[in-house]
């Protein structure tokens, strides 16, 4: 085990498989010379060279277009959107392109592309800058969606990701990326796409998450832990295809579940999670899932208004007590 | 000047065979239109009639093991052309297992990896910043080939056609850009939807070169391609056609085109058809005979009736394929 | 009352609300001298010419953008997308420039505007065509989700629409277009934006549809009295504000819900009223919430794929049964 | 050259007003900078420090009650020069109630109907296309107005620009599209993100008449925003100004600059600050003594001074402000 930020696993599993597949290669806004806007592909122009380390211009439509048709032929890209608001720009080309060509051409033309960067409110940057788009990539078949929370889970999940042959959209969190965790030594560590992970076990009530969010489950867990309730906390890690199986045993077990997400609700990841346990488990629950979002405004950009307008630990917290009729 | 020389140096079987390809386009358009007409192919469907010489002259001066093509909606001309199989397009066309893409595509979607054609897409303009990535992987394969990328006059006013252009010429990448200038997007005629109708100038501010071609004249369509594909080819990155030509049916089966005269239709039909006058130039020269053309008549329409055949006998897709093909399995 | 076509009622509404104020116009692809890639602005230009009905380049991003500019200014443009596949193109305008300007400006930056096309699928037009994107916008604060299925609704609440002072986005459907209806004579038919409507009184069971899926819902319900189950049918008919109230009050008296909706199921529309029902009424429930929405599969070309694809009558029979355990 | 010729016929008060308005941007700028440094501002912070002879050269030419601005997310220098309050950018740059945007916008979100500043937008090229839309309105209108839409030399090759070219010819609509070259985009230089640097040349294709203007020198700026704005307003439709200018700051406060030299900053700043040059031209002149400036000095500082104490005293937006202004309410 080795200690490495979100940051530097993200990093490293970009160069390890670069180093092992020469038809993978990075491009996007800022991601060679400058070493990522956010420091993320740090050292890959260096060892990788300007050929397979990518400068574009602020053209995302066009360079996400040209990521895709560089897949058609086999080659591998790794499309960094410096944040995934701007990825709204090119998001035809991700899913018109990307996640319907192999169906529509029966199988041919397989586009294996990770589309990649922050995703969700990073800190006051205000509404156009701040958007989660996990809802809206999860609702498409065609596509891979994997938002991971630990360092360790984002270096396997995004080696997994490079190696598939489909489109991945990798949404990471801008907040977290100087978070440290351990992460396995080696350059042989994936996490396997579409498997949620139960990071902390209880009994009462289950909490999903995803993302940035895991974080703050797991703090309002200790939180329960203390007035006595024994949460189990799902990380979800993949959105598309989605690990029902691991949510359902859990909801069994617990009989309770707060589903949180970092985006709005309506039509959200929870909404989805809520329904399928509804659909699967109906007989297990003892109260109405709970679903703790982003009140559905506009991010603000005061400080105050900030975080009140995104879901924290306290909001966890008082879901739960909800579900447990505490 | 001679034949040798009008004819750029061609020999007879070459530019049979240009006539060959043209007038296989012009039937089977002219047969899917039928079978459009009879239920037998539905949605969307856009015929290539009166384009043909474009396609068939860029095409002929590609290296079809090396370059590689991509265009939008109106693609049954260019996968002919591309060499795919008649009853395969067709199959498609009718939704059948048998088509390019098992039925699930349709006029608009279908793709030949083996033949090196990248679709058949349905938004307009989308196909120019995936064929600038096609050429992307030539260029990062180093493997001599260059992509050609079709697009349309309204295709031509899309950003991200802009976005490419630009990329395309910094990286110096080997991709042909083909605007196929039919005068109209849908009902809009070019002086309606463009501020200005020099497509070939388009992409001068990123320093790509551009000219416009007479596109009923298969000749001048190949001499344009040759010099294009020459510049590209010595790495000297992207260039611009502008090829002039007309669509003599509607945009889709579904538009009467009311936007236009019949006169005007009319006036390309007779006086500019690539297709009527190649043959004459042909035969003015004293190298072809009526016979060589009754034979490549005859044997097209045994093509296009096999492929009417092949299409009808193909079932449609078995209710499984509903769920194959929405990933690729991971090994 | 008159009847009139879908395509008709569209039509005479933007008519009546351009004859009503100055400030409205009337922008997108072929809406002029064409009348309407599927006729819809039938008649418009002649009466209102080319000052206020304005056929576009193929350029929805740029158009969109335009007409977020002359609304920011004051204008009310309706901007036509051929259908609404093409305006993933725009949807960074749609979202970022409509939807979020009123709050990022304090309220300073209204955005009177409307969004309209045809949505979802049409008759064989493939994977790109077909998308359905009532989940993904109304998953955005900011806007409002209109999906309605009559030609009296789709009147009322195109000049509500037009009328409004935000964002509106007007979801319709290709194949319905053509469908008759009875429609209330007079220009001052408005139908308020955020109200769902009970178009079948039944007891044992509620389904809720918008859009296209309205009239298969009838259907099933035909189906399902003959089999003496008793449906009632909801017209969500705005999609956000979602009018959960009406929805609610169905279920308490019913019990049962099945929810219905043309897209992709999962974070889609009947997901969150599957979590808002669980939410508000999970002790009224007698039976899981199902829903019933497209395969997860991008939209097939060949006729029996793409009937297979789609939600139809049969499904939401089976549903039904599913929930009252017939 | 007379000096009425060489300051094109300004009097002393309209030459030390532009001088005043670029200083204003300055010192406001660099207060914004100092309070990003004290944790009072937050997020994303784009200082125009370098750039000011632009938007102050071009706002001279426009008519203020009539024409419209709009730019990206680097706008404080845009908002003074409209002659929005000190007070309002700042405190909503320390996200307070008695900012422009009752703080929920921040520095990339200000607006102000009243002075006719349209924002404060956040998506590269974004302002663009709405920039045009203001243009249309001034036409639909016909209130004699034109729109000025700011980009960056990195917005230049987003393809939305090119649509809004294209539509803005094609419908002659009143726009002035300001290119501020300021030779970077983020860490990426012009030639580095631009196939062709030469900026002023893009609108060429769709018929729009382009010049590159001095960006550093603002009578320069301003005779070439007077002939822009001449042929607009005389109804030939859009004109474009390529200003080469320079950003002495990082893109935003987070950035480091490690991609250019300290030496190329250095070198602006002494030889080619916009407003110590005006300054010594004015001085140069006998119209103007030292007297002139230090009353603008002392007048600004006490401008920026006040804004700083208004922004202070402004509380926090009240929580319930959470939940206004999502929507209208309809009447
Ligand atoms: C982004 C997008 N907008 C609109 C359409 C609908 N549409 C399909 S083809 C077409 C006209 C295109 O004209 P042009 O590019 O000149 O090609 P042509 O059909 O003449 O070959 C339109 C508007 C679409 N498919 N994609
Ligand atoms: C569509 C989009 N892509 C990327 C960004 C991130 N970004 C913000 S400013 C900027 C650089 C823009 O450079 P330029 O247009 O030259 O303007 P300048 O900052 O120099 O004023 C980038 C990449 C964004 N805001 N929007
Ligand atoms: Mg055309
Ligand atoms: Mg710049």
């Amino acid at each position: 085990m080795t200690t490495l930020t979100i940051r530097e696993a993200l990093r490293d599993a970009m160069a390890e498989e670069m180093r092992r597949d020469e038809k993978v290669f990075v491009m996007g806004e800022e991601v060679a010379e400058y070493q990522g806007a956010y420091k993320v592909t740090q050292g890959l122009l260096q060892e990788f060279g300007a050929k397979r380390v990518i400068d574009t211009p602020i053209t995302e439509h066009g360079f996400a277009g040209l990521a895709v048709g560089a897949a058609f032929r086999g080659l591998r890209p790794v499309v960094e959107f410096m944040t995934f608001n701007f990825a709204m720009q090119a998001i035809d080309h991700i899913i018109n392109s990307a996640a319907k060509t192999l169906y529509m051409s029966g199988g041919q033309m397989g586009c294996p592309i990770v589309f990649r960067g922050p995703n969700g409110a990073a800190s006051r940057v205000g509404a156009q800058h701040s958007q989660c788009y996990a809802s809206w990539y999860s609702h498409c078949p065609g596509l891979k969606v994997i938002a991971p929370y630990s360092a360790a889970d984002a270096k396997g999940l995004l080696k997994a990701a490079i190696r598939d042959p489909n489109p991945v959209v990798f949404l990471e969190n801008e907040l977290i990326y100087g978070t440290s965790f351990d992460v396995p030594d080696g350059d042989d560590h994936i996490i396997p796409i579409g498997k949620a992970a139960v990071v902390r076990k209880g009994k009462d009530v289950t909490i999903t998450a995803y993302s940035i969010m895991v974080g703050k489950a797991l703090k309002a867990a200790e939180v329960l832990a203390e007035e006595g309730i024994d949460a189990e906390v799902i990380d979800l890690r993949t959105i598309r295809p989605m690990d029902t199986e691991t949510i359902i045993d859990s909801v069994k077990k617990t009989n309770r579940l707060v589903a949180t997400e970092e985006g709005w609700g309506q039509s959200g990841v929870a909404a989805e999670i809520s329904t399928v346990v509804q659909e699967q488990a109906f007989d297990y629950l003892d109260a109405p899932v709970a679903r703790v979002s982003a009140k559905d405004v506009p991010l603000p950009y005061a400080a105050n208004l900030e975080k009140l307008a995104l879901p924290q630990v306290e909001d966890i917290v008082k879901a739960v007590k909800g579900v447990c009729y505490k | 000047m001679t034949a040798q020389d009008k004819f750029l140096g061609q020999n007879k079987e070459q530019l049979l065979k240009l006539y060959e390809q043209m007038l296989l386009i012009r039937r089977f358009e002219e047969k899917s239109g039928q079978l459009y007409g009879m239920g037998k192919i539905a949605g969307f469907c856009h015929l290539y009639i009166g384009q043909e010489a474009v396609v068939v002259g860029v095409q002929s001066q590609l290296n079809q093991d090396k370059d590689t093509v991509i265009t939008a909606y109106r693609d049954h001309g260019h996968m002919l052309a591309c060499g795919m199989d008649p009853g395969g397009v067709l199959a498609e066309l009718m939704g059948r297992e048998g088509g390019f893409s098992k039925g699930k595509g349709g006029s608009m979607h279908m793709f030949s990896v083996e033949k090196r054609f990248y679709g058949g897409h349905g938004i307009v303009g989308a196909q120019v910043p995936i064929g600038t990535g096609l050429a992307f992987a030539h260029k990062y394969e180093e493997d001599g080939g260059l992509a050609a990328a079709y697009m349309g006059d309204g295709a031509a006013n899309q950003g991200q056609v802009y976005e490419a252009f630009n990329m395309a010429s910094l990286w110096k990448l080997p991709v042909l850009y083909i605007i196929e200038n039919n005068q109209y997007a849908m009902g809009t005629s070019t002086e309606r939807h463009s501020s200005s109708e020099k497509f070939y100038l388009r992409g001068e501010p990123f320093g790509i070169k551009g000219e416009a071609v007479d596109g009923m004249n298969i000749l001048e369509v190949q001499k344009a391609a040759a010099r294009a594909t020459k510049h590209i080819r010595e790495g000297k990155g992207p260039y611009l056609l502008e090829i002039e030509t007309y669509r003599y049916k509607g945009h889709s089966m579904s538009d009467p085109a009311k936007y236009r005269d019949k006169e005007e239709v009319d006036a390309y039909r007779k006086d500019n058809d690539p297709i009527i006058n190649f043959k004459k130039d042909l035969l003015n020269s004293d190298l072809f005979n009526d016979e060589d053309f009754k034979s490549i008549e005859d044997r097209i329409k045994e093509e296009v009736k096999k492929a009417v055949e092949f299409s009808e006998a193909s079932p449609e897709p078995d209710a499984s394929e509903l769920y194959t093909d929405i990933l690729v399995e991971s090994k």
